[in-house]
């Protein structure tokens, strides 16, 4: 975060790393498939993560924080699920159904923080009690059927602008704001400072609390924001949407360079994280590879992606 | 200038030619020492002025960039920690570094623990921690207490405990009495005066000079990289060493002139936490500076930790500013929004930010004079803020985004000094607020803290250093094993009757092991 | 005396009910609809025969974790039920279990997914199976598909998870009536049976075979997933998108023509003719044998294509 | 660790407050239940318990180590397939199937030490790696097909002593040595210091590598012998097998009162919240509830066992 080089240096070698890797991803599928490198398809793929985006986004600010939220998944199927049931049952109006799923989102996110701050318990542990309780409570109030909703939900997945849906340019509102919150404000220097050293922290006059429950609530509300887009998309909510999802976000944050031990990350660099694993996804399903081929490979590419980021980091500043 | 001999010793164990070091900066140039058997050799110098970095070079913890070392006539270079110890090299680093979650004993011998084919024999590593800790008067100490329910005075101890069993032949040592009492430095001297008789040469670094006058044969001055020179204790005067180590006079000021206490800003009453305060009752008025005397976990830290909401008391009540109505803190964050401040005695711990810079370390707690709505932060009015306290307290450091690890320990809590110091609080509370901070800067922070309380605002200086307190406050107040003792004014107090009363409560020994916890 | 009590027993009942056979019915994953949908029959049947039998109904977390179910097969050994009826996640690592049951003196009835043949040979057991072909099923559906195009029409596969028996036969019947209508095989990925995951896959497809005719999906979740992606490349109606299961969200998708078919094994049915199977079974001690359950196409009543 | 308190004080605090859980869920259960306390029952809970109590225990090392291993579930499900593979394709005999299955486990532990400590990569994210990449190992060697071996194999799992399986007796055996390892001989010590305070440890003269990377390898080794455990009482290999077993392991380790940040933790108090799980489970199994229930008690119990962990800690301790 700190460093002494000139601002444009500082951004080209924040990004360098990633940018890089992306790059070669991209020309590698694009030398072995016909069409990898259309605009349409590039286009796909961007319309593609608006959720994962938006999930990751949530988890990164929790890993600056130092904390983990392995309930991400769940409670996106559980607020898809809410949402699907006031749209078919309860025939509520989007607007009110929308409301409905991201309250669901941030009622999970509080109770992911005040139970773990109120026991001071890891909140890997609450948040895999979340993870657990929140798909129950989809398939529950599902009868684990999947709820057709139809065109009423997904219009709003078909609004674009130049090709770009609305999802994926909310996405991108939120990763911006997310970003100038972190590095801007009195709320992101909190969270890094807490994320760095709590003790120190609640010694200074911090109120930790605070700070954990809205990344938490927040998170949450990203999550369910998340499924909004999901049930959109495909115009139905799925119970078991969003299944191993927390993994996938902490490895695009932790490519991104996001420590998980706190205090370090950026959310704009977890969005290129995002984009690596999604073009990744998509190169191999266009190559059309085995499936354990792609597994090998992904695993690989995972690895390979922070090898490159820890040489840029070497790049910029001596590691600590 | 060339370094002067030891004449007793013709044969220098080390001999550093022109070494240096480069990190962003030239912190280290054209060093010539010599280090002789059976030497305590001081090396002095402002904060930044790269002591530790010499050390860390002498022990393998970080390459020199240029220049040589020789050990015994043999070329040196190591190139980890391990290759230094294998030299005979050790070094008592000026940071704590134990682990916590071990007891006192494991660490102590944790690269020598005895054991049987990897078994571990603890009734051996009991009874030789006991040993250890015998020799430096912690008989009270249980070795097999966990090191992370110790207070940093206790720690200090365990760390030098663990240096002091080995066999070398050059033992450093960073800094480490910055946390101790009188008590626990006598013991140490004992036992450097039998390590020098044994052969070994010592290199002792230290910002309290009196210390250095009592133990040092030879004293090598540091000054921005620089060795300025070596000379035999005897030799110099103090004021000859910071003239030469500071560059220029600092003359014989005093700190406690000039003030009337005004009405009571802060009175605690009948506090109670645990075993470590007991029944505390005292008055802090505005404009007096309030020091706070007592043997190592005598309760200093923890009573100013409960007045503060660091910790819960069990029992007591704290008034503000002459109120009726008692003020309890719940968390530090009520305290400080009540207009008090309490800068910690352990400050990587409880202090720091270690890997973010300057900027953020310095301006945490008072970001609301930097922002505007929503929180919004004012990026330039932060930097000009933080450039001017790094002018005031003169933080040696390249720019306000520096990161904190980078600065020297000194520089560091010249950062946390101006947090709180920034935040502008009306009843400030210092737990050895000059741990490693060198003359110089000891006096701007004594400046500083008279001028606070000249504004009419109360300061409680809590230190391990009696001559500080003496030459800054206007009342003494002695803790004995939680307890208040008793609490002097200026002029009534001397040296002996302070340590008296922090041994009154003593008289009758209770051991003061963690078995309580 | 007859109790409409719905299970679980409690203690007490359980004693004064001890004369009536307690059945097993262990499913795979309840996280899946059609699991569900079994498992909801068999309640249902079960409250309708509340004299005759108990019910513990049971089933894993994930379609995979063939651990997990074989724990719960020992379980209800030690439990001492009287029949287990179960819908192996892995038609061979569950044989050893439920041979072990039999010899335990319990009946066994194999439902939906068939073990595998030469696994019974070799440990010489005998389970009946009740249950759908699948294999057959989706070549019902291949084959109606295979009507909307013109031999030698590019068309794709997703597959369920990889290992998965019934993946694995509707793969291959998917397969068949593709090559005996002569059409070409572009690509067969797995969808892991998830919306999202058949949804990237789908996506990927339709880019890099712009000449793709159908998407041809091993279950409706999928179906959904790769109807989403279609819609998001601007190809509806260009490329068609059959599915599996039936299960209610593609109800109106059928109606619009956006799925074009889909097969329906009566999930409903299939558990209450295991447990009716294992009843018989009890009562008489005759092994009756393996009984196919009718596998449905289900097209729009009117496709508007 | 290591206190004041006597023996025997220590010992029951730091075991009463799992005691209790575990005995309130028994009792619950043994009351709902008909059979659930029948000595057949509990047996059955043992017997199928040790491949989880293997690759827990290797878990709670890594973490007192300040490490993660995510690969767990997919090692055991790579040792698994090979075992079957050398057994059913190259016909090798047992002990060197066996064999091979654990150098399968040893040498993927070995390039999740090996990388990380390298490119001092975080190990979240290089166990990640070796997730993907072991799975997909696992697919490719099976062909994605489950291989039945046959009693060759069911042997090892059905010899028992006193109704107890070789493989419970075998976990025990393991659980016990590991913790003596952790607890009384120097290896252990410098893991716990390790996982405390790397720099710290470093300083003092230890060398972290060898540490790490035998934790890592054993892990593997541990992963790769619940392999072969799980195979023998399957009498097949599946390449399936483990999947999403690390969030369990974790889970049943943070209920033990490991941390996640290193330094503390115990084998036998892991040993008991594999117990917790595996009753939890089989009780909800027992009475056959509905999934969604399952879920949502599943959730709320990992939340109270750690809440009640939390003020045992409090009456032995203060919290540092
Ligand atoms: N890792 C580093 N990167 C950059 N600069 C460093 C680093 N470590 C030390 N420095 C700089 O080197 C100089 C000397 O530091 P050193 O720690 O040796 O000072 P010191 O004399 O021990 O001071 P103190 O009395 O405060 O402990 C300081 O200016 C410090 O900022
Ligand atoms: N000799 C000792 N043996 C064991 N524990 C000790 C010893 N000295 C102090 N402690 C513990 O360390 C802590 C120190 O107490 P505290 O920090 O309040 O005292 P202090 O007067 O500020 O001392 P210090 O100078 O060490 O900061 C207490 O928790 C005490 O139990
Ligand atoms: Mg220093
Ligand atoms: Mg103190």
């Amino acid at each position: 975060m700190a460093g002494t080089t000139p601002a444009w240096r500082h951004w080209i070698g924040e990004f360098l790393g990633l940018l890089i890797g992306l790059a070669a991803l991209i020309t590698v599928f694009g030398l072995t498939t016909d069409h990898f490198l259309s605009g349409t398809h590039l286009r796909t793929i961007a319309n593609q993560i608006p959720s994962a985006v938006l999930v990751a986004t949530g988890m990164t600010c929790v890993l600056i924080l130092g904390q983990i939220d392995l309930s991400v998944g769940s409670v996106l199927g559980f607020a898809g699920a809410m949402l699907g049931v006031a749209m078919t049952r309860w025939h509520l109006p989007l607007p009110l159904a929308v409301a409905l799923a991201l309250a669901v989102g941030a009622i999970c996110g509080a109770f992911n923080g005040l139970v773990s701050m109120r026991w001071r318990l890891p909140t890997f542990i609450v948040t895999l009690g979340m993870l657990e309780m929140a798909r129950g409570a989809a398939h529950a109030v599902t009868g684990s059927q999947t709820q057709y909703i139809g065109s009423a939900v997904g219009r709003l997945a078909d609004a674009s602008i130049l090709g770009f849906s609305l999802p994926f340019l909310v996405a991108l509102v939120v990763v911006v704001a997310t970003h100038i919150l972190m590095v801007k404000t009195v709320f992101g220097r909190y969270t890094v400072a807490i994320g760095t050293n709590e003790e120190a922290a609640r010694l200074s006059g911090i109120d930790p609390r605070g700070v954990k429950l809205s990344v938490f609530i927040g998170t949450g509300v990203l999550s369910a924001l998340a499924a909004v887009i999901d049930t959109s998309r495909f115009q139905a909510a799925n119970p078991n949407a969003g299944l191993g999802l927390e993994l996938n976000a902490i490895a695009a944050a932790v490519i991104g360079g996001t420590s998980l031990m706190g205090g370090r990350g950026s959310v704009l660099r977890t969005f290129l994280g995002v984009v690596i694993i999604a073009v990744l996804n998509s190169g191999l399903a266009a190559i059309g590879a085995k499936d354990e081929i792609k597994r090998l490979i992904t695993g690989a590419v995972i690895i390979a992606a922070v090898i490159v980021d820890v040489y840029r980091q070497r790049g910029v500043r001596r590691p600590a | 200038m060339s370094p002067a001999p030891a004449p007793s010793h013709p044969a220098p164990v080390v001999r550093l030619r022109g070494v240096g070091k480069t990190y962003a900066t030239r912190v280290l140039d054209g060093i010539d020492l010599d280090l002789f058997p059976g030497e305590v050799h001081a090396l002095v110098g402002e904060n930044g002025a790269g002591k530790s970095t010499l050390c860390r070079i002498l022990s393998g913890l970080t390459p020199a960039t240029d220049g040589g070392m020789e050990l015994n006539g043999q070329p040196y270079r190591p190139r980890s920690k391990r290759d230094g110890e294998g030299a005979g090299v050790h070094m008592v680093m000026q940071e704590l570094n134990l682990i916590g979650t071990l007891s006192v004993a494991e660490n102590i011998f944790l690269d020598h623990l005895p054991h049987r084919a990897g078994w571990i024999d603890f009734p051996k590593l009991y009874q030789r921690a006991t040993e250890v800790l015998d020799r430096i008067g912690m008989r009270d100490l249980d070795p097999r207490t966990t090191v992370d329910q110790l207070g940093v005075g206790p720690q200090q101890m365990v760390e030098i405990a663990a240096s002091l069993w080995r066999q070398c032949r050059i033992l450093i040592l960073d800094e480490p009495t910055a946390a101790l009492t009188e008590p626990e430095v006598k013991q140490l001297f004992e036992q450097i005066r039998n390590l020098r008789a044994a052969g070994v040469a010592i290199l002792y670094i230290s910002h309290r000079l009196e210390e250095i006058r009592q133990i040092a044969d030879r004293i090598s001055i540091l000054r921005d990289g620089r060795l300025v020179g070596t000379q035999p204790a005897a030799s110099l005067t103090l004021d000859e060493i910071v003239r030469r180590m500071v560059g220029r006079e600092l003359g014989a000021e005093s700190f406690a002139e000039g003030r009337t206490a005004g009405a009571v800003a802060l009175s605690v009453r009948h506090l109670r936490r645990g075993h470590q305060v007991r029944d505390v009752s005292f008055d802090a008025h505005r404009g007096e500076i309030l020091g706070f005397a007592g043997l190592m976990g005598s309760g200093r830290t923890e009573t100013m930790r409960a007045i503060f909401g660091a910790d819960q008391p069990d029992a007591g009540d704290v008034f503000l500013h002459g109120n009726s109505q008692p003020s309890r803190f719940r968390s530090p964050r009520e305290a400080v929004q009540s207009g008090l401040a309490l800068l910690n005695e352990d400050r990587k711990a409880q202090g720091l930010f270690l890997s973010l810079g300057i900027r953020e370390n310095l301006t945490i707690n008072a970001l609301h004079r930097l922002s505007g709505f929503g929180g919004w932060l004012r990026r330039s009015d932060e930097t000009s803020v933080v450039r001017s306290w790094i002018d005031k307290l003169a933080v040696r450091c390249h720019s306000p985004d520096q990161g904190i690890v980078e600065l020297s320990g000194g520089n560091q809590q010249k950062v946390i000094v101006a947090r709180w110091l920034f935040r502008d609080c009306d009843i400030l509370i210092f737990d050895e607020p000059t741990r490693g901070v060198d003359i110089g800067a000891r006096f701007e922070i004594y400046h500083l803290l008279a001028d606070l309380a000249a504004q009419g605002k109360a300061v409680i200086v809590v230190s391990s250093d009696l001559l500080e307190l003496m030459s800054l406050c206007d009342r003494i107040a002695v803790m004995s094993a939680g307890r208040l003792a008793a609490t002097f004014r200026r002029g009534e107090w001397t040296q002996d009757k302070i340590m008296a009363a922090a041994l009154s409560e003593h008289l009758a020994p209770t051991r003061a092991t963690a078995a309580s916890a | 005396g007859p109790s409409d009590a719905p299970s679980p027993p409690g203690a007490t009942e359980a004693a004064k009910a001890s004369s009536k056979p307690r059945v097993a019915l262990i499913m795979k994953s309840l996280a899946n609809e059609f699991f569900l949908t079994m498992e909801n029959g068999a309640r249902a049947h079960q409250k309708a025969h509340a004299a005759d039998y108990e019910l513990l109904a049971n089933g894993i977390k994930d379609e995979l974790d063939v651990a997990r179910q074989i724990d719960m097969v020992e379980q209800m050994i030690a439990q001492k039920v009287d029949a287990i009826v179960i819908a192996p996640a892995d038609s061979k690592a569950l044989v050893a279990a439920c041979a072990k049951a039999q010899a335990a003196g319990m009946v066994v009835v194999n439902i939906d997914n068939k073990f595998d043949q030469a696994v019974l040979d070799e440990k010489k057991v005998r389970i009946p199976f009740v249950g759908p072909d699948n294999r057959r099923g989706a070549r019902k559906v291949g084959d109606h598909l295979a009507k909307q195009l013109k031999p030698g029409d590019a068309v794709a596969i997703i597959d369920g998870a990889p290992n998965a028996f019934n993946a694995v036969q509707r793969q291959l019947g998917f397969a068949d009536a593709m090559a005996a209508a002569g059409m070409k095989v572009v690509t067969a990925q797995s969808g892991y049976w998830e919306t999202d995951k058949a949804n990237q896959v789908a996506a990927a497809m339709i880019t890099e075979h712009p000449q793709l005719k159908a998407l041809l999906c091993a279950n409706d979740s999928m179906a959904l997933g790769a109807v989403a992606a279609l819609r998001a490349a601007g190809k509806q109606g260009q490329v068609l998108v059959v599915g599996y299961d039936n299960i209610g969200a593609v109800q109106s998708l059928l109606k619009e023509g956006r799925i074009l078919a889909t097969a329906d094994q009566h999930a409903d049915q299939i558990a209450v003719f295991g447990i009716e199977y294992a009843l018989d079974l009890l009562k008489s001690g005759v092994a009756p044998a393996d009984k196919e359950t009718p596998v449905e196409l289900v097209t729009a009543p009117a496709p508007t294509r």
